[in-house]
C-alpha cells in the first residue's frame, strides 16, 4: 500500500483544497440563505409596520371610511383554528392509533399511508374546491366559517396522521412490553404510556397545523369566504362567512388597494407564526422534560 | 466487599470445610498413634472409619472447588484460594490414608509391645500432627510465618525417622524374631515421616496463595 | 401486599368492565381511522369523478397533450401541455436553484455555525418555513417582478420578437419557489443531519478523514433519507404552491421559457376558477386537478421507491 | 411459586418455524435459564410463556403450555390475569417515562388498586424486594429516566413484582449492564427464587452456570437439552451442547 | 372622495347606541329612515369625532321628534341609549322595529368588491337587521352560484350572455369604465381603438410605432375569464386574438404590473386608477364619467347584479337589490367613483 | 509498531476532572487492557490518544502524550496524519451505511488512494487481516449493514486497517457482541498484536486476563495500578483493584 | 470446532506436556530399576536429576492450567481437563519423588547384590513404570476402559510387594548382616507400591476427566 512515508510522522499540516473550496461554498450558501432570511423579514417589517396601529388592530375594515381594521379577520382566524383543531385532533390522533396499534401492518395499511402522503402534498385550492361542494352545497354550509373549518380538517388530518404516527413509532417497542408484559390491556397502554410519550410529536402536529390554518387562503376562499364582519352573536358566527387574517391579506393585495395593510397583516401573521413556534418549542419540550424527569 | 455476597459464603464454606478435613486428618493421626501407645485396637478400627470420612470430605470440597471455577470465573486471591484448596486437600487425604495405613497395621500388629520398639514414634505422630494442624491453621490464617515454620520443622521428622531406622536396624540384629513387628514400625515411621512432607506440601500451598509462588516459582 | 393475591389464582375469566372499555375503546380508534381513510378516499374519489368528465369530454390526448388553451373561445381549446410542462420545468428548476443552498446551509447550520449564530438563523428559518405563502407572492411581485423586468429589458433590448413580460416570467417564479422551498429544505435536512449517529462521524474522524470529508463523505450519506424527505417536502411545496406565483409567473400558457410568462398546473386552476362559468371550462379545472393529483403520486411513488430502494440496499 | 409444564410446543412466524416441538417441565422456585446462540428461539420461548407472542403478527402456536395446570392457550384465558400472574422483564432496561414510583405502581393500578396507602405500601416492598429501595427512596417521585441502568433494571424488576407475579420471565435482564450492576441483578435473582419461580434467557454461560438450577439449551428452534445446570455445564450429554458451552461452536 | 358619504355615522357597524336609540321608535322603516338621515347630515369626520353618546342623543330626539310616541318613551329611549346596550339587545329591538331579519347571500366579480363592501356597510345602517354577505371569487362563479340557486344575488363585472339572460335577470347597478392604463412615466398617452387592438394583437410591439419611446411594449391583460377581460376585447374587438406578456388574476395585478413597469400597458377598472398609473385617452375621448356617459369614451361595462328569474327573492334579498338600486344605493355607487345608471 | 509514552496527562471536560495525572508507557505489539467501574475515564484515555476528545467542547488536556517521540498535542500536529496512525475501533460496531468495500476503501481513499487496483488489493489484504474476507467475498459491493454483528465489528476492525495504522485503539470492541462473535474479535486480535500495537478498553475482567499482555485500572480518572496482565490478575498490588477484579466493588 | 483456535492450542500444550512429564516420570521408574540390576551409580545420579526436570515440570503444568482457569473460564470438558491435569501432576510428581528417592537409595546401597534379596523388585518396576504409562495414555486417548485395567492392575503390584516384604523377613531371619539392605530394598518396595497407587490415583483422574465422577462420586 501506498503513504507509507507519509506515516512516518504526524507533524506537518496539509491544508487540503478540496475542503477549502468546499468550506467557501457552504459558507456562501449560508451566507445567501441568511441575507435572503434577513432580507425578507426586514423587507416584511420595514413595510408592515408603519401600518400598525390601535385602530388597524382593533376595526372593523371600512370601505366607505377607507378604514383597514383587521380584527374581524383575527377573531375569524382564531375561530377557524379552534374549530379545525377540535375536529381534526381526535381524529387524527385516533387515526394514527388505530393506524399505527390497532390496524395490522400491510400492504393495505401502507396504501393508506402512501394515499395519506399524496394528499400531504396536495395543492390547497383542490381542498377548496372539494370543501366547496361536499360541505358548501351539499351539506349546504354555504361559505360559513365552518364549512372552511371542516375543509382545513380534512386538509390537516393528513399531517396530523402522519406526524403522530411518527411521533407513535418513535415511541420504543419496550415500552409497549413493558406495559403489555404487567398485564396493562391495549388502552391502557396507549393511555398511560404511549400517549404520555409521544405527546411532544402531537402537540408538534397540532402547531404546524395550525401554522397550515393560518397560513391557508386558497382553500378559504371557495369555502369561508371573505366576509370581514364581526360577529354579530359570538355562538352563530361559525354559520356566518368570515376571511382570516390571510384571507383578507390575499384580497388586500390582490385588487391592489390596500398592499401596504397588505404588509401590515403579513408583520402579524409573522409575529404569529413565530409565538406558534416558540409555543412549540416551550410546549414540546415542557412535555418531553416531563416525561424525562 | 460484599457485592457477591452468595460467592463470599461460598468461599467462607470452603474454608471452614477445609478446616474440618484437617482436624479430622490431625485427630486421625493423634487416634492412630494413642491406639498404637494403648494398644487400643477399637481406636484403629475407628480411626480406618474416619478416614472414609475424609475421604467423603474431599470429594466434597473437590466438588465445590471446581464448581467454585465453573460458576465465579475466580481471579487472583479468590482463584488462588481455590486452586490451593485444590492442591491442599490431596495431601489432607493422603494424611488421612496414612492414618488408616497406621491404624491397620496396628490392628495386624501381633506384638505386645511395639511401643518399646518405636520409642520415637509418638514423639514423630505429635510433631507430625502438630505440622498437620499448623499448616492449616497457616493457611486459613493467610500466616506466611507460620506456613514457613511448619517447613522447618519437616526436619525434626526426618530426622526422627533416620533415628527409628537405626534403632530398628539395631533392633533387628538384637532380636531377630521381631522383624516383621519392626518392618511395621518401619512403615508407621515411614508413614508419619510422609505425613510431615504433606505438611510441608501444604504449606508450599499455603505460600502459594499468599504470594504466588509455589517453591520460589511463580504459578501465577 | 394486595389482599387479593394471596393464593394463586386462575388466569381465565375476565373483568367484565375493562373488556367493555377496551372494546369501546378499539372502536373509537377504528371509527377515528374510518372517519380519516373515508376522508383520505373521499378527496381522492372526488378528485377523479370532478377531474375525468372533462378529460373524458376533450379526449385525454387531446388535453394532456393539447397546447392551446382557449376556454373562453367561441371554439374552446383545453390542451394543458404548458401548464404540464412548466409544472415540471419550473418545479425542477426550483429544485436545481434552492436544493443546493438549501443544503449547504443545513451543512452548515448542523455542522460549522458558532452556537450563538444558530441560535438566531435556526428559528429564522423555522419562521419562514411558516410564513404564509402569499406573502412570499407578494414579495416576489414588489421587489423580485420590477427586477426581472429590468434584466430582461437589458437582455433582450435588440430582440423584437420578444414578447416582454415585465418581469413575470418562468425565472420570478423558480426564484420564488426556490426561496420558498428553502426553510423547508434547510429545516428537514438539518434536523437529518443532526441525526446521523455519532459513530459515523467518529468512525469517519478516526480513521483521518477531516471534518469537511467526513460531512461529504459519510455524513451526507447517512442522511440521505431525511435529505431526500426534504427534497420531496420541497417538490411538493412547489409543485402545489399556487398563491405565491400566480402574482409573479405572469399566467399566460406559454412554453416554459425563462423570460416567458408562463402558467402552472396550479395557477391555471386558481385563475380561471374565479370567472369559468359552469360547463366545460370548469370541469376542465376539475381535470387539471386530477393531472396535478396523478403528478403528486407519481413523485411520491418514486421516491417512496427510491427511498425504499435505498433503505433495502443498505439493509440486505 | 408456579410450575409451568410446557409439551409440544411449536411456533411459526409465518413460514419460519421458530419453535420445533418444544417440552419442558420449569420447576417452582427454581432458576431456569435459557441458553444457545443468537436466533434460536429463545427470546421466542420465554415470551410464548406470558403470551408477547400474540403482539406479533402471522404467529402460529400449537401444542400447549401449562401453568399450574391452566393452559395459557386456551380461549377463555384473560391474557391480563395471565400476564399478572407471569411478569417480564426485558434486555435493555424500560422503565416508563414516568416517576420512580408511578413506574412500580403501575402494574398494581392497571389492577385496580387505587388506594394511595396501600400503593405506597406496594411501591415500598417492592422497591425493598429488589434491593433498590435504599438507593432511591428520596427521590421516589423523579423520574425513572434518571437512574443509572443497572438501577433502571432492578426498578423494572420491582416493577414487575409489584403486581406479585409468581412467575418472572427475564431476557437477558443483565446484558447491557456493567459486570458490577450485572452482580447486583444476579445476587437479586438468588434471593428472588424464593419466592417466585424464574425463567431467564442468558447469553452469559457463566451466568447461566452462577445463578440457575436448570438450564435448557436451544439450537435453531430446538431444545437440544434440559436439565440440572450442573450437569450441563459439567456433562453435557449432547455434543452441540458441549461445544456451545465451550465456546467452540460453529 | 369621503366627505360626501351618506350615512356615514353608521360606519361603526350598526354602532349600538346609535341602533338601539332609533330602534326604539315604534315606526319601522320611515323611522329608521329619518333617523339615517339625521346621522347622515352630520359630516363623516365629525360624526366619528363626535362622542357616540351625541350622536344617539340626536338620533333619539329626532326619533321622538318623527313619531308620535309618549315622552315616557322617549325618556325609556334615553335611558336605554345612555346604557351601553348590548348588540343582541339592539339587533331584537331593530328586527322588532323593521320587521326584516335574515340574510342575503351574494357572490361574484371581484371588480365588484369595493362597490359592494360599501353597499354591505351602508345597509347596515339601513337594515341593520339583514346579514350581507357577498364573497368575491369572480363573475363565472357568481352566475353559476345564482343560476344554480346557491346565492340570492349572482354579481358580474359584465352583461349577461344569451344563454345567461333566459334564467337570470340583469339588474345594472353601476357602469364601470375600462381604463387603458399606462404607466405615468409613459409618453403616450393618447390612443385609438385600432392602436389598441394592433397593440393586443401583437401587430404593435414598440411604443415608437405608437408616438412612444423606443420600448418594447409589456402587454398586460386579465385571465381568460374576467369580466373586465370579456368586455374589454369585446369592445376592442380583439377576443382571442390578443398576444399578452402578462394574464393577471385581478384589477390590482394589473394595477401594480403597469404602476411598477414604464413599458406595461393594461386595462382595469375606472374606479381603480390612481395616482400610480395614468389612464389613457382613447380616441382623444378622456376616461371620465361625463365622457361614457356620453357615449364618447368606448370602453366601459357595466356592473350586473343577477337574479334567477325562475326564483322569487326573499324579502331582505329584495329589500337589499331595492337598496341597490334605488337613491341611496346609487349615492353610493358614485361616492366610490363609479359611475350610476342613473 | 509504535510504542505510545503519556507523561502526567491530566483531562478536564469543562470543571470535570476527568484523568487526574496518568502516566502509561505502552509498548510497541502488545496489547495493553484498561479496565475499570463505568465512568471512570477509559473512554476519555483512549481517546486521548488519538485526540478524539477534541471533538468535544470546553476539554481542556495538559501533559504529554508521544508516540515514537513526537508529542501528539503539539502545535504543529496534523491531526488527519495522526489518526492515520492511530486507527480505532468502537463499541458498537459502525459500518458507514455503504457497501463492504467502500467501508474498507474509505480510509485509502481519503487519503489519497485513487487506482482501482491498490483499492482492491488494500480492501482484499484488510479484510484478510480481519478474518473476514472468507465470508464476504462474494458479497464485497453488498450493503455492510447487512453482516451480523460480528462481522461489523469485524468489518470496522479491516477498515481501520486499511489505512495502515501502527496503532489500534478500541473501545469495548465486543460488548455489543455474542459470546460466538466475542471469540471470534479475541482471536483475531491476538493475531493482530504481531502487526499492530493494540489498546482495548474492556468491561469483561476475563477477556482482559485472556487477550492482554498490560493491564492498566482506572478509578474516578486515576490510573490505580498498571503492570503485566498476569500480575493485575493475580496478584495485584493495590486492594482496590483486586476487590474490582475479584467482582466485590463497591 | 475451531473458533477458539488459541485455547485448544493451549489444551494441546498441556496434554503434550502431561505425556512429556509422565514420560519422564516413567523413564525414572525404569532408570532407577536398571540402576538397581545393573548396580549402575551414575545412572541412578542421573535419575536423581532428572527428578528435577519433573518438578520444573509439574509447576509449568501447574502454571498453566492456574492461567488457563484465570483467562478461559473453562467449562464442561475443558474445566475437567484442567482440574484433571492439575491433579494429575502432583501423582506425577510423586512418581518422579518416588523413582527418585529409590535413586538415592542405590546411591547409598552397600550391599553388591541386591538383586538377588529383591528378586520381585524389577517386576514390581516393570508393571509400575507400566502403570504408569498407561495411565496417562488413557488419559490423552480418553481411554476409560485402559485407566479400569490399570487400577486393576494395582493388585498385582500389591501383591508383589507382600512378596517382597515376606521374602525378606525371611531373609533377614537367614542373613541378619544384610537388615539395612532389606530396610532399603524393604522401602523401595514400598515406594514402587507407592507408585502404583499413584498410577492408579491417576486413573481416578482419568476416569473424572471420562465421567465427571471421582471414585464412583459425581464432582462435577
Ligand atoms: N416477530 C418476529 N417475526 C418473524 N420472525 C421472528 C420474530 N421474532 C423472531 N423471529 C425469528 O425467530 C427466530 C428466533 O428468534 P428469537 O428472537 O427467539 O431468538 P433468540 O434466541 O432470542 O436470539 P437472540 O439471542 O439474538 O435474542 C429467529 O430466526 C428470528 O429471526
Ligand atoms: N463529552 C463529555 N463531556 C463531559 N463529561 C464527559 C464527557 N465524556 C465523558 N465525560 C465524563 O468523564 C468521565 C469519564 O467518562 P468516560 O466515558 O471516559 O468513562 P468510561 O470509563 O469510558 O465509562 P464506561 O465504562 O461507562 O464507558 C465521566 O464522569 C463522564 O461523565
Ligand atoms: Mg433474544
Ligand atoms: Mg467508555
Ligand atoms: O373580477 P372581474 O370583475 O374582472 O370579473
Amino acid at each position: 500500500m501506498s503513504e507509507q512515508k507519509s506515516a512516518a510522522t504526524i507533524l506537518g499540516r496539509r491544508p487540503r483544497v478540496s475542503d477549502r473550496v468546499l468550506k467557501a461554498l457552504i459558507f456562501l450558501s449560508a451566507g445567501i440563505t441568511v441575507l435572503l432570511l434577513a432580507g425578507i423579514l426586514i423587507y416584511i417589517l420595514v413595510r408592515g409596520f408603519p401600518n400598525l396601529s390601535w385602530e388597524f388592530l382593533s376595526t372593523a375594515p371600512s370601505t366607505l371610511k377607507k378604514r383597514f381594521g383587521i380584527l374581524p379577520s383575527i377573531i375569524n382566524t382564531l375561530y377557524m383554528i379552534v374549530i379545525t383543531l377540535v375536529i381534526s385532533t381526535p381524529i387524527g390522533v385516533g387515526a394514527a392509533i388505530y393506524l399505527t396499534e390497532y390496524a395490522k401492518q400491510g400492504r393495505f395499511i401502507r396504501l393508506i399511508e402512501f394515499t395519506i402522503e399524496t394528499l400531504a402534498g396536495i395543492p390547497s385550492i383542490i381542498y377548496g374546491l372539494f370543501g366547496a361542494i361536499f360541505f358548501g352545497t351539499l351539506l349546504q354550509l354555504g361559505y360559513s366559517i365552518l364549512s372552511g373549518a371542516f375543509t382545513l380538517t380534512i386538509m390537516v388530518l393528513p399531517l396530523i396522521i402522519r406526524t403522530t404516527e411518527e411521533a407513535l413509532k418513535t415511541v420504543p417497542a419496550s415500552y409497549r412490553e413493558g406495559a403489555l408484559g404487567m398485564g396493562a390491556t391495549k388502552w391502557y397502554m396507549i393511555r398511560t404510556v404511549i400517549l404520555p410519550s409521544s405527546l411532544p410529536g402531537i402537540i408538534t402536529a397540532v402547531i404546524l397545523s395550525i401554522g397550515r390554518i393560518v397560513g391557508e387562503s386558497a382553500a378559504l376562499l371557495y369555502t369561508a369566504g371573505s366576509v370581514t364582519n364581526l360577529p354579530a352573536n359570538w355562538l352563530t358566527h361559525p354559520a356566518s362567512s368570515g376571511a382570516t387574517l390571510t384571507v383578507q391579506m390575499y384580497f388586500a393585495v390582490s385588487e391592489g388597494r390596500y398592499i401596504e395593510q397588505g404588509f401590515g397583516i403579513a408583520l402579524v401573521l409573522m409575529v404569529i407564526v413565530l409565538l406558534i413556534n416558540g409555543l412549540t418549542k416551550v410546549l414540546a419540550g415542557r412535555a418531553g422534560s416531563k416525561a424525562k424527569g | 466487599m460484599g457485592a457477591r455476597p452468595s460467592f463470599d459464603s461460598e468461599l467462607e464454606t470452603l474454608n471452614i470445610e477445609l478446616i474440618r478435613m484437617a482436624g479430622l486428618a490431625e485427630q486421625a493421626i493423634r487416634n492412630s498413634i494413642a491406639a498404637l501407645t494403648n494398644r487400643d485396637k477399637a481406636m484403629a478400627v475407628n480411626v480406618a472409619e474416619h478416614d472414609r470420612e475424609i475421604d467423603e470430605m474431599e470429594k466434597t470440597i473437590e466438588t465445590r472447588c471446581l464448581k467454585l471455577l465453573l460458576r465465579q470465573q475466580p481471579v487472583a486471591r479468590d482463584l488462588r484460594q481455590i486452586s490451593t484448596a485444590l492442591k491442599m486437600i490431596t495431601d489432607i487425604e493422603r494424611i488421612g490414608d496414612q492414618a488408616a495405613d497406621i491404624a491397620e497395621i496396628l490392628m495386624n500388629l501381633k506384638n505386645d509391645e511395639p511401643a518399646k520398639i518405636a520409642r520415637h514414634i509418638p514423639e514423630m505422630a505429635r510433631v507430625a500432627s502438630e505440622m498437620v494442624y499448623d499448616s492449616v491453621t497457616a493457611f486459613t490464617n493467610n500466616d506466611l510465618e507460620a506456613a514457613k515454620a511448619v517447613i522447618a520443622r519437616d526436619d525434626v521428622v526426618d530426622d526422627l525417622f533416620c533415628k527409628v531406622r537405626s534403632d530398628l536396624v539395631e533392633l533387628i540384629g538384637t532380636t531377630p524374631n521381631k522383624i516383621d513387628e519392626a518392618i511395621d514400625v518401619m512403615m508407621i515411621a515411614k508413614y508419619l515421616e510422609r505425613i510431615g512432607d504433606h505438611a510441608v506440601n501444604i504449606c508450599e500451598w499455603v505460600e502459594f496463595y499468599e504470594t504466588g509462588e509455589y517453591k520460589n516459582t511463580k504459578l501465577l | 401486599m394486595q389482599a387479593t393475591s394471596q393464593k394463586s389464582f386462575t388466569i381465565q375469566g375476565s373483568s367484565k368492565t375493562k373488556t367493555a372499555i377496551e372494546k369501546f375503546m378499539t372502536v373509537v380508534f377504528f371509527v377515528c381511522g374510518i372517519t380519516a381513510v373515508a376522508a383520505v378516499i373521499g378527496i381522492t374519489v372526488y378528485m377523479i369523478i370532478a377531474g375525468s368528465p372533462a378529460i373524458a369530454k376533450v379526449g385525454p390526448l387531446e388535453f394532456l397533450f393539447g397546447s392551446e388553451w382557449l376556454p373562453t373561445a367561441t371554439e374552446p381549446k383545453f390542451g394543458i401541455l404548458y401548464f404540464i410542462l412548466t409544472s415540471i420545468v419550473g418545479t425542477l428548476l426550483a429544485i436545481v436553484v434552492g436544493v443546493p443552498v438549501s443544503l449547504l446551509t443545513a451543512i452548515f447550520l448542523s455542522e460549522l455555525a458558532p452556537p450563538a449564530l444558530y441560535k438566531v438563523v435556526r428559528p429564522a428559518v423555522e419562521l419562514l418555513a411558516g410564513i404564509p405563502s402569499v406573502i412570499y407572492g407578494i414579495i416576489g411581485a414588489q421587489l423580485l417582478v420590477p427586477l426581472m423586468s429590468a434584466f430582461e429589458t437589458a437582455i433582450f433590448k435588440d430582440d423584437p420578437g420578444h414578447t416582454f413580460t415585465g418581469g413575470a416570467n418562468l425565472l420570478s417564479a423558480v426564484l420564488v419557489l426556490a426561496v420558498m422551498i428553502l426553510p423547508t429544505i434547510v429545516n428537514v435536512s438539518e434536523t437529518a443531519l443532526r441525526a446521523v449517529p455519532r459513530e459515523y462521524k467518529e468512525a469517519s474522524l478516526a480513521l483521518g478523514a477531516s471534518h469537511i470529508q467526513t460531512i461529504f463523505k459519510v455524513m451526507l450519506g447517512a442522511a440521505r433519507s431525511g435529505i431526500v424527505t426534504s427534497i420531496v417536502l420541497g417538490i411538493g411545496r412547489a409543485i402545489g404552491e399556487a398563491m405565491a406565483i400566480i402574482m409573479v409567473a405572469g399566467n399566460v400558457a406559454n412554453l416554459p421559457l425563462p423570460f416567458n410568462s408562463v402558467r402552472f398546473l396550479t395557477t391555471a386552476i386558481v385563475s380561471d376558477m374565479s370567472y369559468a362559468a359552469a360547463g366545460l371550462h370548469r370541469e376542465s379545472l376539475f381535470g387539471i386537478g386530477l393531472v396535478l393529483f396523478v403528478f403528486i403520486m407519481v413523485i411520491n411513488f418514486f421516491v417512496n421507491i427510491l427511498l425504499k430502494g435505498g433503505s433495502k440496499k443498505e439493509k440486505g | 411459586m408456579s410450575s409451568i409444564s410446557v409439551k409440544n410446543l411449536e411456533l411459526y412466524y409465518g413460514d419460519n418455524h421458530a419453535l420445533k416441538s418444544v417440552s419442558i417441565e420449569i420447576e417452582e422456585n427454581k432458576i431456569t435459564a435459557l441458553i444457545g446462540p443468537s436466533g434460536c428461539g429463545k427470546s421466542t420461548f420465554l415470551k410464548t410463556l406470558n403470551r408477547m407472542n400474540d403482539l406479533v403478527d402471522g404467529v402460529k402456536i400449537t401444542g400447549e403450555v401449562l401453568i399450574d395446570g391452566e393452559n395459557l392457550y386456551d380461549k377463555r384465558v384473560d391474557v391480563t390475569l395471565l400476564r399478572k400472574k407471569i411478569g417480564m422483564v426485558f434486555q435493555k432496561p424500560n422503565p416508563f417515562p414516568m416517576s420512580i414510583y408511578d413506574n412500580v405502581a403501575y402494574g398494581p393500578r392497571i389492577h385496580g388498586i387505587k388506594s394511595k396507602r396501600q400503593l405506597d405500601e406496594i411501591v415500598k416492598n417492592s422497591l425493598i424486594g429488589a434491593a433498590l429501595y435504599d438507593e432511591v427512596k428520596d427521590r421516589l417521585h423523579k423520574s425513572a429516566l434518571s437512574l443509572s441502568g443497572g438501577q433502571q433494571q432492578r426498578l423494572c424488576i420491582a416493577r414487575a413484582m409489584a403486581v406479585e407475579p409468581q412467575v418472572i420471565l427475564m431476557d437477558e435482564p443483565t446484558s447491557a449492564l456493567d459486570p458490577i450492576s450485572t452482580m447486583k441483578i444476579e445476587e437479586l435473582m438468588l434471593t428472588l427464587k424464593e419466592k417466585y419461580t424464574i425463567v431467564i434467557v442468558t447469553h452469559n454461560m457463566q451466568q447461566a452456570a452462577r445463578i440457575s438450577d436448570y438450564t435448557a439449551f436451544f439450537l435453531v428452534g430446538e431444545m437440544v437439552e434440559f436439565g440440572e445446570t450442573e450437569a450441563i455445564f459439567s456433562l453435557p450429554k449432547d455434543k452441540r451442547t458441549e461445544d456451545y458451552i465451550t465456546g467452540r461452536f460453529g | 372622495g369621503c366627505a360626501s358619504t351618506p350615512a356615514a355615522a353608521s360606519s361603526e357597524a350598526a354602532s349600538s347606541e346609535a341602533v338601539s336609540s332609533e330602534a326604539v321608535s315604534s315606526e319601522a322603516a320611515s323611522s329608521a329612515a329619518a333617523s339615517s338621515e339625521a346621522a347622515s347630515s352630520v359630516d363623516a369626520s365629525s360624526s366619528e369625532a363626535a362622542s357616540s353618546e351625541a350622536v344617539s342623543s340626536e338620533a333619539a330626539s329626532s326619533a321622538a321628534a318623527s313619531s308620535k310616541a309618549a315622552s315616557s318613551a322617549a325618556a325609556s329611549s334615553k335611558a336605554v341609549s345612555s346604557v351601553a346596550a348590548s348588540s343582541k339587545a339592539a339587533a331584537d329591538v331593530a328586527a322588532k322595529g323593521t320587521g326584516l331579519t335574515g340574510k342575503v347571500t351574494l357572490t361574484g366579480s371581484t371588480s365588484m368588491q369595493e362597490l359592494m363592501e360599501a353597499f354591505i356597510e351602508d345597509y347596515k345602517t339601513v337594515e341593520p337587521g339583514v346579514t350581507v354577505e357577498c364573497q368575491f371569487v369572480g363573475s363565472g362563479p357568481g352566475i353559476t352560484a345564482v343560476t344554480e340557486g346557491k346565492v340570492d344575488i349572482g354579481n358580474a363585472s359584465r352583461a349577461l350572455k344569451t344563454t345567461e339572460s333566459s334564467t337570470l335577470k340583469a339588474h345594472v347597478v353601476a357602469i364601470d369604465g375600462i381604463a387603458i392604463a399606462l404607466n405615468p412615466a409613459n409618453k403616450v398617452s393618447d390612443l385609438t381603438l385600432g392602436q389598441i387592438a394592433s397593440i393586443y394583437k401583437g401587430e404593435v410591439k414598440n411604443w415608437k410605432d405608437v408616438g412612444g419611446a423606443d420600448a418594447a411594449i409589456v402587454v398586460i391583460g386579465r385571465d381568460s375569464a374576467s369580466g373586465t377581460r370579456e368586455a374589454f376585447e369585446s369592445i376592442v374587438n380583439v377576443k382571442d386574438k390578443c398576444k399578452y406578456s402578462q394574464e393577471l388574476t385581478s384589477t390590482g395585478a394589473v394595477q401594480t404590473a403597469v404602476a411598477s413597469n414604464a413599458n406595461a400597458i393594461g386595462y382595469i377598472s375606472l374606479n381603480a386608477v390612481n395616482s400610480k398609473v395614468k389612464a389613457c385617452k382613447v380616441g382623444g375621448a378622456e376616461a371620465t364619467d361625463a365622457n361614457i356617459i356620453k357615449g364618447t369614451y368606448a370602453l366601459s361595462r357595466p356592473f350586473v347584479m343577477a337574479t334567477n328569474s325562475t326564483k322569487t327573492l326573499s324579502a331582505p334579498a329584495q329589500a337589499f337589490l331595492d337598496y341597490a338600486m334605488g337613491a341611496k344605493g346609487q349615492a353610493v355607487v358614485k361616492s366610490i367613483g363609479l359611475i350610476s345608471k342613473k
